[in-house]
């Protein structure tokens, strides 16, 4: 019996995550304090504050750390916190455009409308920068918030696309002194110098707050460079296969909080919609259906896997089909 | 030699804040990464040469060496010198970020998934309760994952609670001493490359 | 129509890489390739755009900072490794990197990694307020973390009160550690796998929302 | 570019109150508009490179009004013609006192004297300055960061013992270090194969040669070749990496050599198969369903692959000793194989195995670095007892020790 072939396994794997998609159940998330930690921190930010999310994940894991990154990005957006977004990567510097694409993107519920650096440039040149006076002046001179929108986002006031830069930790060390050092340019050619998120917030010291979504364990980069020089707050991101290994920094207080995989993303997507601050929940959260069943699944296959072979279904040198 | 300069420099750069010092260190945060940037040129190198040498030679399967190729030159074509979009319009992007989103991003995330089939075959014919350690190990596994999906906590409000003690103490504990230990290690290896006992790093470079 | 045509070629990929399961195949090997060559064609463009062109090229041709000739010819050192003859050269840009790295982390490491997490590891048994399972985590916390480093204690046989059973205990915490880990690596699979679907049924075929 | 910030909703409240009767009778005896901040105190910032201050100032008795405080610098110089920088805004609540130099905007110069004024701010932007303040102090770097005397110690500890047993190891000098489970298994996996008379496989992990996983690893292959060719035992030792392939190939024609049988090494027993991750798998494992090797050896670093390698392994029926750092594989290792070296039991091993002193040493100076570290846990345990039986604070004191200020 433990020589079927193995194709059979994958056909089962692949029906278990593909019905409860079409059956929607939507069983409930609770949520733990190490997500909580991290919400409760962003929830407390405010116009004057910035943060940093750095996207050190490649196209692999996009699954897990996108959801968390889109979710934490809303919720600092909602609350007028600036954001910077940067990668240790350079696949990750497409993660963060893909993100920032995700969040303006009309067709999906809880979209922000960007304005985009130039556009702005003359209410920026009258030195309105203040988000809230800055929004009255750019209504009034003619824009209406798309229906549906959730508010206005400026490029430069309240996000920065700072994207890649190679040997990531120094540059991490180096924005301690001062961000615009390290990124003379965003990654539309935008001089950040001009920003006046980048004026207000002129070194890692002037940021609350980095959230490293990883793949890798480049995420303590953060920590050695950032939060152990200046005493940065640090989150983390992490995929699943990572998050174990990072409880120590939790219980040390070198990071506030850590959301693990697609379980912690969902998590925040949950924290966020009961909160109010988006109207729906995310993908992370419809995804747990699946997570639940084919969980069930893989136990069952321990369960019976270890049956057959205690009771002796099993012969080891019996000839192994299927391909390899 | 530039190595043990290199390394003790830095090293004792940090216990002293003094401006010259911190000199130093500015212009080693402004060089590092321009530096760094030239090591992209190994990695083109050396993947140009193994796949042109297969493609010469034909050697069994020489013909996606081209599908390497073509876009290894292609994409800085597309980004730097041509930012053409597909059909010529202004407001789509272009073909550079096209064949990322829409080739680069699928193909390596579903390489990655591809190990949720594999898991799930190992599952059922090779995880094996052998002995009473990886019989522990296969129990603490699935009460964390029952504890972290929500049929876990329609099951019981203990598989949860029971995982997440799991995580936050008896895995902190391994984690930690893991850590420690591998602490210990990068420092040791740190000292050998800066001391020139360990060379192997220069991956024979002029050998 | 960018989207959508964008969509099929990227679910047609997906589909190829699936194709795997089955037996492997020649669009499978393409799909394979392609990422190789891709993923570097991108690294090179954005280091580019992002840092050789603000950091070196802008300020070398604006007729200032000549001192950053210095870090160029440095980083053009690296091209000397396909010159047999004067490979020895690549060395240099190498060497400068590894060196200075390492400095810099050593430091840095002890203190993050060492010190902070051995402060961590002494963390008080009980503090007021607390309930009984969180006093038994703290139990296991410190004295787990105290047998898994007897079982990586190389110098000592594992014999005696000391370190025969705190190895033991080690060995039974390290699994534990383990088995959590274990259970994230199947969790973390399978999301990855749900993003996939979420993409072929919705992005795609829009039978999901 | 003024930052703004509310405190809260019942200060602005009162600012309010207060400001609508001054911006009605501005015109009359000039209101006595805000009180004004008293005088400016600097003091050069220890630990340093000479480019901050530290600066307070008394705040005004009188706090009604006031939104902000304004805190503008400027270098003494002769002609007193330098312009004010507006360096910080402070907001009421906070204390204040600031760290002038953070800003990479108004860089302090080392050795130059600056004066300061305060100003109160109202909510509509009007500034009320206190007096100008000549710094006592200007900035020096310091050469040494005292906040870091616990590092330098840990650093120069460590770099003694470590440094304490490479001497110790090169000059001959034996040391103990514990046997491992799975290297004893070793013997054993080979004599199997060979009583079965099928080949043993080996794989050197997926890693390159700069891996300290893949050096370890390459050790105990080395160990292992010796004894195949004693018992001259068929070898496959397929390679993922184009360099540690050539080394590989060194380490078994060395060990056939050093075992007396330079005759019975088969050219063909390590070889390299591709650079593709998933293919090397696909590849490997054909060569397990069609060799039926029966001892299988994954030794080094492994990815995602592993699993896949070692379940076709246990499906085939063969012995397998697994052993890797990543943290990640090895659960799936210890459920699949036979034997398997955790994390630093591979360097150990290797160590243990190649004798070489290199290795030795730095085995048995991290162990007296763990040493240490048992040694501060197993006091803070009995602290931690003693400070709730005995109600004291012993537990704090120890953990001073070790603890460093995020402080540079």
């Amino acid at each position: 019996m433990l020589n079927i072939d193995r194709r059979w396994i994958f056909l089962a794997i692949g029906v278990v995550s593909i019905v409860p998609f079409l059956i929607g159940i939507g069983m409930p998330v609770s949520t733990t304090v190490e997500v909580e930690n991290i919400f409760d921190y962003v929830n407390e930010l405010g116009k004057d504050d910035a943060i940093f999310i750095s996207f050190d994940y490649a196209p692999g894991t996009q699954a897990e750390n996108t959801p968390m990154a889109i979710a934490v990005m809303r919720h600092a957006l909602h609350n007028d916190v600036s954001v910077f977004l940067t990668a240790n990567q350079p696949l990750g510097h497409g993660m963060a455009i893909g993100a920032l694409h995700y969040v303006t993107d009309p067709a999906i519920p809880d979209f922000y409308e960007s304005v985009s650096f130039e556009d702005w440039s003359a209410l920026r040149d009258a030195g309105i920068v203040d988000k809230d006076e800055l929004v009255s002046a750019w209504e009034s001179e003619g824009n209406v918030l798309p229906e549906g929108c959730s508010g206005w986002i400026f490029e430069g006031r309240d996000y920065a696309l700072l994207g890649y830069a190679p040997v990531f930790n120094l540059v991490i060390l180096g924005m301690t002194n001062s961000i615009e050092a390290q990124y003379p340019q965003d990654a539309h050619g935008n001089s950040t110098g001009e920003m006046p998120m980048l004026r207000d917030h002129k070194s890692l010291r002037e940021v609350d707050l980095a959230l490293s979504c990883s793949g890798s364990g480049a995420c303590v980069w953060w920590i050695t460079y950032a939060r152990e020089k200046i005493g940065m707050p640090v989150a983390f991101g992490v995929t699943a296969v990572m998050a174990t290994d990072y409880y120590p920094y939790i219980q040390s207080g070198q990071i506030i909080g850590q959301m693990g995989g697609l379980r912690g993303a969902a998590e925040y997507e949950v924290l966020l919609y009961e909160n109010g601050v988006t109207v729906t929940t995310g993908k992370a959260f419809t995804g747990m259906d699946v997570q639940s069943a084919a969980h069930l699944l893989i136990i069952f296959l321990i369960i019976m896997g270890n049956i057959a072979f205690f009771a002796g279904g099993f012969h080891k040198k019996t000839a192994l089909k299927g391909r390899g | 030699m530039i190595v043990l300069v290199g390394g003790i420099l830095m090293i004792v750069q940090y216990f002293i804040p003094h401006q010259y010092s911190q000199n130093i260190f500015n212009y080693y945060t402004e060089w590092a990464p321009i530096v760094g940037a030239f090591a992209l040129i190994l990695g083109v190198g050396s993947l140009t040469r193994v796949h042109s040498h297969k493609i010469r030679r034909k050697a069994k399967n020489w013909q996606f060496s081209w599908a390497v190729l073509i876009p290894l030159y292609g994409m800085p074509f597309f980004a730097l010198i041509w930012p053409q979009s597909l059909w010529g319009g202004m407001e789509e992007p272009g073909i550079f970020d096209f064949v990322f989103m829409h080739i680069q991003v699928p193909i390596q995330a579903t390489m990655f998934s591809l190990l949720a089939f594999y898991i799930a075959s190992a599952a059922f014919r090779a995880f094996r309760a052998k002995s009473a350690l990886a019989t522990v190990l296969l129990l603490a596994a699935v009460i964390v994952m029952l504890g972290q999906v929500p049929i876990g906590e329609m099951l019981g409000r203990w598989l949860p609670e029971t995982g997440l003690w799991i995580l936050r103490y008896p895995n902190l504990a391994a984690k930690r001493a893991i850590m420690l230990g591998v602490g210990f290690g990068i420092l040791a290896t740190n000292l050998k490359i800066i001391f020139g006992v360990e060379r192997n790093w220069l991956g024979g470079a002029g050998k | 129509m960018y989207e959508t045509i964008g969509i099929w070629v990227g679910a047609f990929f997906t589909l190829a890489i699936y194709s795997f399961l089955y037996k492997e195949n020649p669009l499978y090997r393409l799909a394979e390739h392609l990422v190789v060559g891709v993923s570097l064609g991108y690294t090179i463009s954005i280091t580019y755009d992002i840092t050789l062109k603000p950091r070196l090229i802008e300020p070398l041709l604006a007729g200032s900072h000549w001192i950053l000739i210095i870090p160029a010819i440095l980083g053009l050192l690296y091209i000397t490794r396909f010159i047999p003859s004067i490979a020895w050269l690549s060395r240099y840009p190498i060497a400068f990197l590894m060196g200075t790295s390492m400095g810099v982390s050593f430091p840095l490491t002890m203190k993050a990694w060492v010190l902070r997490q051995l402060e961590g590891a002494m963390a008080p048994l009980y503090v007021s307020g607390m309930n009984w399972s969180e006093v038994a985590g703290n139990i296991v916390l410190i004295l787990g973390t105290l047998a898994a480093l007897i079982y990586f204690f190389f110098s000592k046989p594992h014999k005696g009160l000391f370190f025969g059973t705190g190895s033991k205990i080690g060995i039974w915490v390290i699994m534990l550690g383990f088995g959590a880990t274990f259970g994230f690596t199947v969790m973390g699979r399978i999301s990855l796998l749900i993003g996939r679907i979420q993409y072929l049924l919705g992005d795609w075929l829009h039978i999901i929302k | 570019m003024i930052l703004l910030l509310l405190p809260s909703l019942s200060v602005a409240q009162g600012v309010d109150e207060i400001l609508t009767p001054v911006a009605g009778e501005q015109l009359e005896e000039p209101d006595p508009g805000l009180d004004i901040p008293g005088a400016v105190t600097v003091l050069d910032r220890d630990n340093d490179a000479g480019d901050q201050l530290e600066v307070y100032f008394e705040p005004p008795a009188d706090l009604e009004g006031i939104l902000a405080y304004n805190i503008y610098r400027r270098a003494v110089s002769d002609e007193g013609n330098e312009d004010w920088s507006l360096v910080k805004i402070i907001p009421v609540i906070e204390p204040t006192e600031f760290i002038d130099g953070y800003d990479p905007e108004y860089p302090i110069e080392p050795g130059i004297l600056y004066e300061y004024k305060v100003a109160s701010t109202s909510i509509t932007g009007e500034e009320f300055f206190g007096p100008v303040c000549r710094a006592e102090i200007v900035s020096q770097g310091e050469f040494y960061h005292t906040g870091k005397t616990r590092v330098l110690i840990a650093g120069a500890l460590f770099i003694f013992l470590i440094f304490y047993y490479f001497g110790k190891a090169q000059r001959g000098f034996k040391m103990y270090l514990r046997p491992i489970a799975g290297i004893e298994a070793i013997d054993e996996a080979i004599g199997r194969a060979t009583e079965m008379g099928k080949p043993v496989l080996y794989v050197p992990g997926l890693s390159t040669i700069s891996d300290v996983a893949t050096i370890a690893s390459l050790t105990i292959l080395s160990r292992v070749a010796k004894k195949i060719a004693l018992y001259q035992t068929p070898l496959l030792v397929p390679n993922r990496d184009p360099i540690v392939y050539t080394v590989a190939d060194e380490v078994v024609k060395q060990a056939y050599l050093e075992a007396g049988r330079p005759d019975a090494y088969d050219p063909d027993s390590v070889f390299f198969l591709t650079d593709s991750q998933f293919a090397f798998v696909a590849g490997v494992n054909g060569i397990m369903m069609r060799e039926k090797p029966a001892t299988n050896f994954y030794l080094g670093m492994f990815w995602a692959e592993s699993l896949i390698l070692a379940e076709t392994g246990s499906l085939s029926g063969a012995i397998q000793i697994a052993g890797t750092d990543a943290v990640t594989q090895l659960p799936f290792f210890i459920t699949t194989c036979d034997y398997t070296l955790i994390g630093e039991e591979l360097y150990a091993a290797s160590a243990y195995l190649g004798r070489e002193p290199k290795q030795i040493g730095a085995v048995k100076g991290q162990d007296s670095c763990k040493a240490i570290i048992m040694v501060f846990i197993t006091l803070a345990l009995i602290f931690g007892i003693i400070d709730i039986v005995a109600d004291t604070h012993i537990l704090d004191w120890l953990r001073n020790i070790v603890t460093s200020p995020i402080i540079d």
